[in-house]
């Protein structure tokens, strides 16, 4: 029942590498990352990224030894995942919407509205 | 998939149940449409509860228990009727969704000629206003054939605009702009509701739509309260609230000069660039600092509570009209 | 040796009912039928106030311009009936009464793991539905039961406080039933229970609580922040203070959506079993009617955005939205094919469980065939917000869950009470409830058509005749539900002594004594074969029994 | 009742609940009980972070602004100190499974001395600043900058998870000083540390929930 019993320089060294990386996202934070530009609107934040892996790396050694999910069996760690699962459907289809809301309905081809008086017969070209 | 012979054939048969309303008038070009899905869907709904009920009344006669010691034999799972009865549904609700998913795309856009009258809800009435200047209280009145869009916002809470005729609805939220539209098909009054609820008076946010003949809608343009258009109010505000000492047209003051700018992009100093729509011009007046532009100082004043919805709607009409005066000129 | 108890006199036996005597007792038992029963009282009252709600509302829309109530007080008679009848009444309502007594007696355990959080479970209801209560005796809210924003933060003077304090609590109680019974079912099962032995309605319990405690705390703490902004007049979801009104309905519907299927859910559970019983027959694939359920509930979670297509939400979302929400009606319609083949060559029985179980499939159907009007985009625009939305959502809450929640409590009272109670009454209110229940709500889908908003306090002449059919329906439906009430209550002291197994169910539930003993099972029980055996005992498992 | 089972009955150890049929099942349960739990915990958190991102997302430039207004100083203190707990946590869990009572007690009370260091630091220097600058929302909030409204939609954000973690951890240390009273009285000798286990992986969570709040609060000020 004891279950697996991690040798203290294990518990030490996630202990230290932890600091070390709280160290290191805030050194981050005072440098200038820039972003990257996708499409026309938005830009990603570089500076908002590292500090989102790094913190998904901390997360993960607390999870893997202080919480022994590395030692936990296949159940527990879906457990585990189904919940950040859970997380990332609520925040991406969230943001998903946030993020076209401006957009129009752009008619394609195959929606362009059909000039009320000729029934349309072959596929004609959108007409501005 | 479109049979319009038995779509108006069940629209009349609707029509004329005795007694009971059960069918709203169809008066859009997009009410027939959305009927015609309406009643395939029914026609659906009703095929397979009929199926099913009969099919549970007659197994519950025929294999009703006759004594105790009935002894049912054991059924085993029979694959192909399992994946019979997942693939079918599935394929029929493919057909329904691409249906229905380009319906709705195709009616979401207004036609770019479309004639615009601004909507503004507020607890608990309608303030519908024309670009030529009339304004009206729970009525909109608008000519037959010609697509209208309705640009619409609310002064407090959310609100919905509701025209069962027409089959449209959009919430009206505050602080944003949302545009359904139209195009009448018969003359008449039809109703329009606020279907969001919105507190007490909820239930009286109910007007009528007066769908017109072209002539009718003019001479009722002449008649109604003849004031400035839209355009001529914003203009009128754009100086008594000072807007004129900063954006000078040429462009030479403290504030940029809003000549020819609408629906153009815009740099923002923080590097994005958005087309400057109503949306864009609404934040720029209520909220100017949220989005400082490159190489003029942030000073320009919050109007936010200063202007209601309807002088907002009116500066933004002078705004694009100052576009489209360039425009024109640059046509000509 | 079931037949040998039951014909023992009661007196001599120790059942969970006469352990123990006394108030305390109960306050603080930790016998998971009892507490099955705490909820049973609590929610009962909920539900008949939320009905009394209902009905005062039907009676007030006989008349256009409102007959009975000024506009506000209207206002808040819906918005009690909602809050009171989704959170207090049927969220609660199958898993907190039937699953609570079931569970651990269909896996064969003497008790869920943890039965103090069990009660605590209690408690944390009893709080949450005090305040709602409390709101209710004290004025009422009138925001509707969906809190839109920025009318619920920053327009009701009502307590709205009050009320999302009470959901908050209450949301808890749900999170703790759901915890306790996915881990019951995952590490108390009776040996020789696989989990394809299962029987069904522990696979929709199952179902269910993962949906419980995945969506509730998202709710719980939406909620909290309509407060928070409320308390101190900030702009979370206020665009007045730049706050994001859609976000708030995002959220919202992140969880209320997936509560639609912590209603009917179980409620298919329910059905599968009265199905399987009254007509001496294996559920017809069964492995499909259990996957299904855990596709709903997997699903489920992405079709929230059906309830926003009009509200400013993205058109491509709004795309999205609407094929998963296609896609979500696939596993019902599953089960109920599976359920109808089920009955074919079947030895059925009339009895009242049964009639509530056909009645839900056939509402079901038509509830969840509507919902296609629903999530396709062109004719939702036309009918979102009206009447053909409230006729749709009853069809599914009350047609669906109400009336497998009915069905659960006839089919195992004689396990929870020891008593039988009077047949031709129950049929007799079944009946009544399915003609009650269609007369109520099939006008209002004519009504949504025609367009009528719904929460409208009055209304334009020509709905009229809808509204009158559809309020003559609700006394009849409000008659129908006082039945069992009255003969369920009378049988608890004067019914016929039930047998252990009154309808010979197969069934872990039914191999101890009714009502059972507080351990629930003398000896550990040992599966040795499939959920509903009903058929004749196979050669193969019996060599291996040998 | 056999007398097998009545004999089997006095075998039980006093931690066994009677619903279980053996101290595995009884493991096993709690540990899925915990892990389930800590899933709603996500949610429950997830559902403020979306918000959070959402915001962020539409109010860049204020979120930024009003992150630069928090002092990094505190934050990164907070979090070292966080992350020490988590790690005498882990020593007392340690201590659990191999039934030291004294390391239960020495690593108990050094955790709860960081825990209640967390919040000292929170509420004595970095709360109380915040009042005085008026910048808590709801309380005399007033932000002169540009970006107001967004501030304090910053600053909602920013009271109300760090408000809710600090309860979280308040919580812990409840439950934290029940576990040294059972371990004085000596209720972890016999190597039963679930209680002591599951306190662990909530104590963790927390310290996870603050290892995402501090870039996210603290950092993303654009300080550069």
């Amino acid at each position: 029942m004891t279950g697996h019993v991690v040798p203290v320089r294990v518990y030490l060294a996630v202990f230290v590498s932890l600091l070390a990386l709280t160290a290191l996202t805030t050194w981050v934070a005072f440098l200038d990352l820039g972003t990257i530009q996708i499409g026309e609107a938005h830009k990603l934040d570089l500076n908002t990224v590292a500090a989102l892996v790094i913190a998904a790396i901390k997360t993960s050694l607390v999870g893997l030894f202080f919480m022994h999910l590395r030692f936990a069996n296949r159940f527990t760690r879906l457990v585990v995942l189904a919940g950040f699962f859970w997380l990332a459907l609520l925040m991406s289809f969230t943001l998903g919407d946030v993020n076209t809301r401006h957009w129009d309905a752009i008619p394609a081809p195959w929606t362009a509205p059909a000039p009320p008086a000729a029934p349309a017969t072959a596929p004609a070209p959108a007409v501005p | 998939m479109s049979m319009p012979w038995l779509n108006s054939a069940l629209y009349a048969a609707l029509q004329t149940l005795p007694g009971i309303p059960i069918a709203p008038p169809r008066a859009s070009t997009v009410a027939e449409g959305v009927d015609e899905l309406y009643y395939f869907l029914t026609a659906i709904t009703l095929f397979f509860t009929i199926t099913i009920f009969t099919i549970i009344f007659y197994f519950m006669v025929r294999y009703r228990r006759r004594s105790k010691e009935d002894q049912p034999p054991e059924t085993v799972m029979n694959l192909r009727l399992e994946l019979t009865w997942t693939i079918v549904p599935t394929l029929l609700c493919v057909v329904i969704y691409v249906w229905s998913a380009s319906l709705y795309f195709r009616n979401s856009r207004p036609p770019n000629n479309a004639m615009e009258v601004f909507v503004v809800g507020k607890q608990w009435m309608w303030h519908i206003q024309h670009p030529e200047g009339v304004r009206e209280i729970n009525e909109l009145h608008v000519p037959v054939g010609v697509p209208v869009k309705l640009t619409m916002t609310s002064q407090d809470v959310i609100h919905d605009f509701y025209v069962p005729a027409f089959r449209i609805k959009h919430d009206v939220l505050p602080g944003r702009y949302f545009s359904i539209w139209f195009q009448a098909t018969k003359t008449g009054r039809f109703h329009f509701f606020c279907s969001q609820y919105c507190g007490t008076g909820h239930a009286a946010m109910i007007g009528w739509v007066e769908v017109m003949t072209a002539d009718d809608y003019a001479a009722w343009l002449a008649g109604g309260t003849r004031g400035e258009t839209m355009t001529q109010a914003g203009e009128r505000l754009f100086h008594q609230y000072g807007c004129s000492t900063c954006h000078l047209r040429d462009g030479t003051g403290r504030g940029p000069s809003l000549e020819g700018q609408f629906g153009k992009p815009q740099k923002l100093r923080d590097g994005q660039s958005p087309v400057v729509d109503e949306g864009f011009l609404r934040r720029a007046i209520t909220q100017p600092n949220s989005m400082p532009i490159p190489n003029y100082a942030p000073v320009m004043p919050s109007f936010q509570g200063q202007l209601n919805e309807e002088q907002i709607l009116q500066l933004i009409a002078y705004v694009k009209s100052l576009g489209e005066e360039e425009r024109k000129g640059k046509s000509k | 040796m079931s037949a040998a108890v039951a014909e023992a006199p009661p007196a001599t036996r120790v059942d969970y009912l006469n352990a123990d005597y006394g108030v305390k007792s109960w306050l603080l038992t930790k016998d998971h039928k009892r507490i099955a029963l705490l909820y049973l009282g609590s929610i009962t009252v909920m539900f008949f106030v939320g009905g009394a709600l209902a009905v005062l509302m039907r009676l007030h829309l006989i008349d256009p311009a409102g007959g009975l109530v000024q506009p506000d007080t209207y206002n808040k008679l819906f918005t009690m009936h909602g809050t009171i009848m989704i959170f207090f009444f049927l969220i609660p309502s199958i898993p907190a009464v039937l699953g609570n007594f079931l569970v651990p007696m269909m896996v064969g355990a003497k008790d869920l793991a943890f039965p103090r959080i069990n009660l605590l479970s209690w408690y944390i209801f009893i709080a949450g539905a005090t305040l709602a209560l409390y709101a209710l005796v004290a004025g009422g809210v009138d925001t509707g039961w969906t809190f839109y924003t920025p009318y619920s933060s920053t327009y009701s003077n009502t307590h709205v406080i009050t009320m999302a304090v009470g959901i908050f609590i209450a949301g808890f109680s749900s999170i703790l039933t759901g915890l306790n019974f996915i881990v019951t079912i995952h590490k108390m099962r009776a040996p020789g229970l696989t989990w394809f032995r299962l029987p069904l309605f522990l696979w929709a319990i199952y179902a269910t609580s993962l949906i419980m405690i995945l969506g509730t705390p998202v709710v719980a703490i939406t909620l909290l922040l309509v407060g928070l902004e409320k308390w101190l007049h900030v702009g979370i979801f206020d665009p007045a203070l730049g706050g994001d009104p859609l976000l708030f309905q995002h959220l919202f519907w992140f969880y209320s959506h997936p509560a639609v299927y912590i209603m009917v859910l179980p409620g298919m559970g329910v059905v599968s079993e009265v199905i399987a019983c009254f007509s001496r027959k294996r559920i017809f694939g069964y492995s499909f009617v259990a996957f299904s359920s855990m596709s709903i509930a997997v699903i489920g979670f992405l079709v929230w955005g059906h309830h926003m297509f009009v509200a400013g939400q993205s058109i491509y979302a709004g795309l999205i939205f609407s094929l998963l929400s296609f896609l979500v009606a696939i596993p019902s319609a599953i089960k109920v094919f599976n359920w109808t083949a089920t009955l074919y060559q079947g030895s059925i029985s009339y009895d009242a469980p049964m009639l509530y179980a056909l009645g839900f499939i056939g509402l079901f159907t038509m509830g969840g065939l509507t919902g296609l009007f629903l999530a396709s985009l062109a004719t939702d625009v036309h009918l979102s917000g009206t009447y053909f939305v409230v006729a749709h959502f009853h069809y599914i809450m009350v047609g669906g869950a109400v009336m497998a929640y009915m069905g659960g409590i006839h089919y195992w009272w004689p396990k929870i009470s020891g008593r039988m109670y009077p047949d031709m009454w129950a049929r007799l209110a079944a009946a009544i409830i399915f003609i009650g229940f269609n007369l109520t709500f099939f006008p209002q889908f004519m009504l949504g058509y025609l367009g009528m908003p719904r929460r409208y306090a009055t209304y334009p002449a020509e709905f009229q005749v809808l509204n009158v059919m559809s309020s003559a329906g609700a006394t009849i439906l409000g008659v129908g539900y006082l039945i069992p009430l009255i003969y369920l209550i009378w049988s608890m002291r004067y019914g016929p002594i039930a047998p252990a197994n009154p309808w010979r169910a197969k069934g872990l539930e039914w191999t101890t004594p009714s009502p059972p003993p507080t351990q629930n099972f003398d000896v550990t029980p040992v599966v040795t074969e499939e959920a509903y055996a009903y058929g004749p005992p196979r050669p193969a498992a019996e060599g291996a029994h040998d | 009742m056999t007398e097998a089972a009545a004999t089997q009955g006095t075998e039980h150890p006093a931690y066994l609940a009677h619903q279980f049929a053996d101290e595995a099942q009884q493991f096993e349960a709690a540990s899925l009980g915990m892990w389930v739990f800590l899933v709603t915990e996500v949610a429950f958190f997830g559902a403020l972070f979306a918000c959070y991102t959402i915001y962020r997302h539409l109010y860049f430039a204020g979120f930024e602004a009003g992150s630069r207004l928090l002092d990094w100083r505190f934050g990164a203190t907070n979090t070292a100190v966080l992350i020490g707990s988590s790690f005498t946590m882990a020593m007392a869990v340690r201590a659990g499974q191999l039934g030291r009572r004294k390391g239960i007690i020495g690593w108990l009370t050094v955790t709860m001395i960081l825990a209640v260091l967390f919040l000292f630091f929170k509420f004595n220097f970095e709360w109380a600043h915040d009042y005085h600058e008026r910048l808590i929302p709801g309380f005399g909030f007033s932000h002169p900058g540009v970006h107001s409204p967004a501030v304090q939609l910053f600053f909602c954000f920013y009271f109300f998870m760090t408000g809710l973690h600090a309860m979280h951890i308040i919580v812990g240390l409840g439950i934290m000083a029940v576990l040294l009273w059972m371990a004085m009285r000596g209720k972890f000798d016999s190597g039963h540390f679930t209680a002591i286990e599951n306190t662990g992986l909530y104590w963790h969570f927390v310290d996870i929930v603050w290892i995402f709040l501090f870039p996210l609060l603290y950092l993303v000020g654009g300080r550069y």
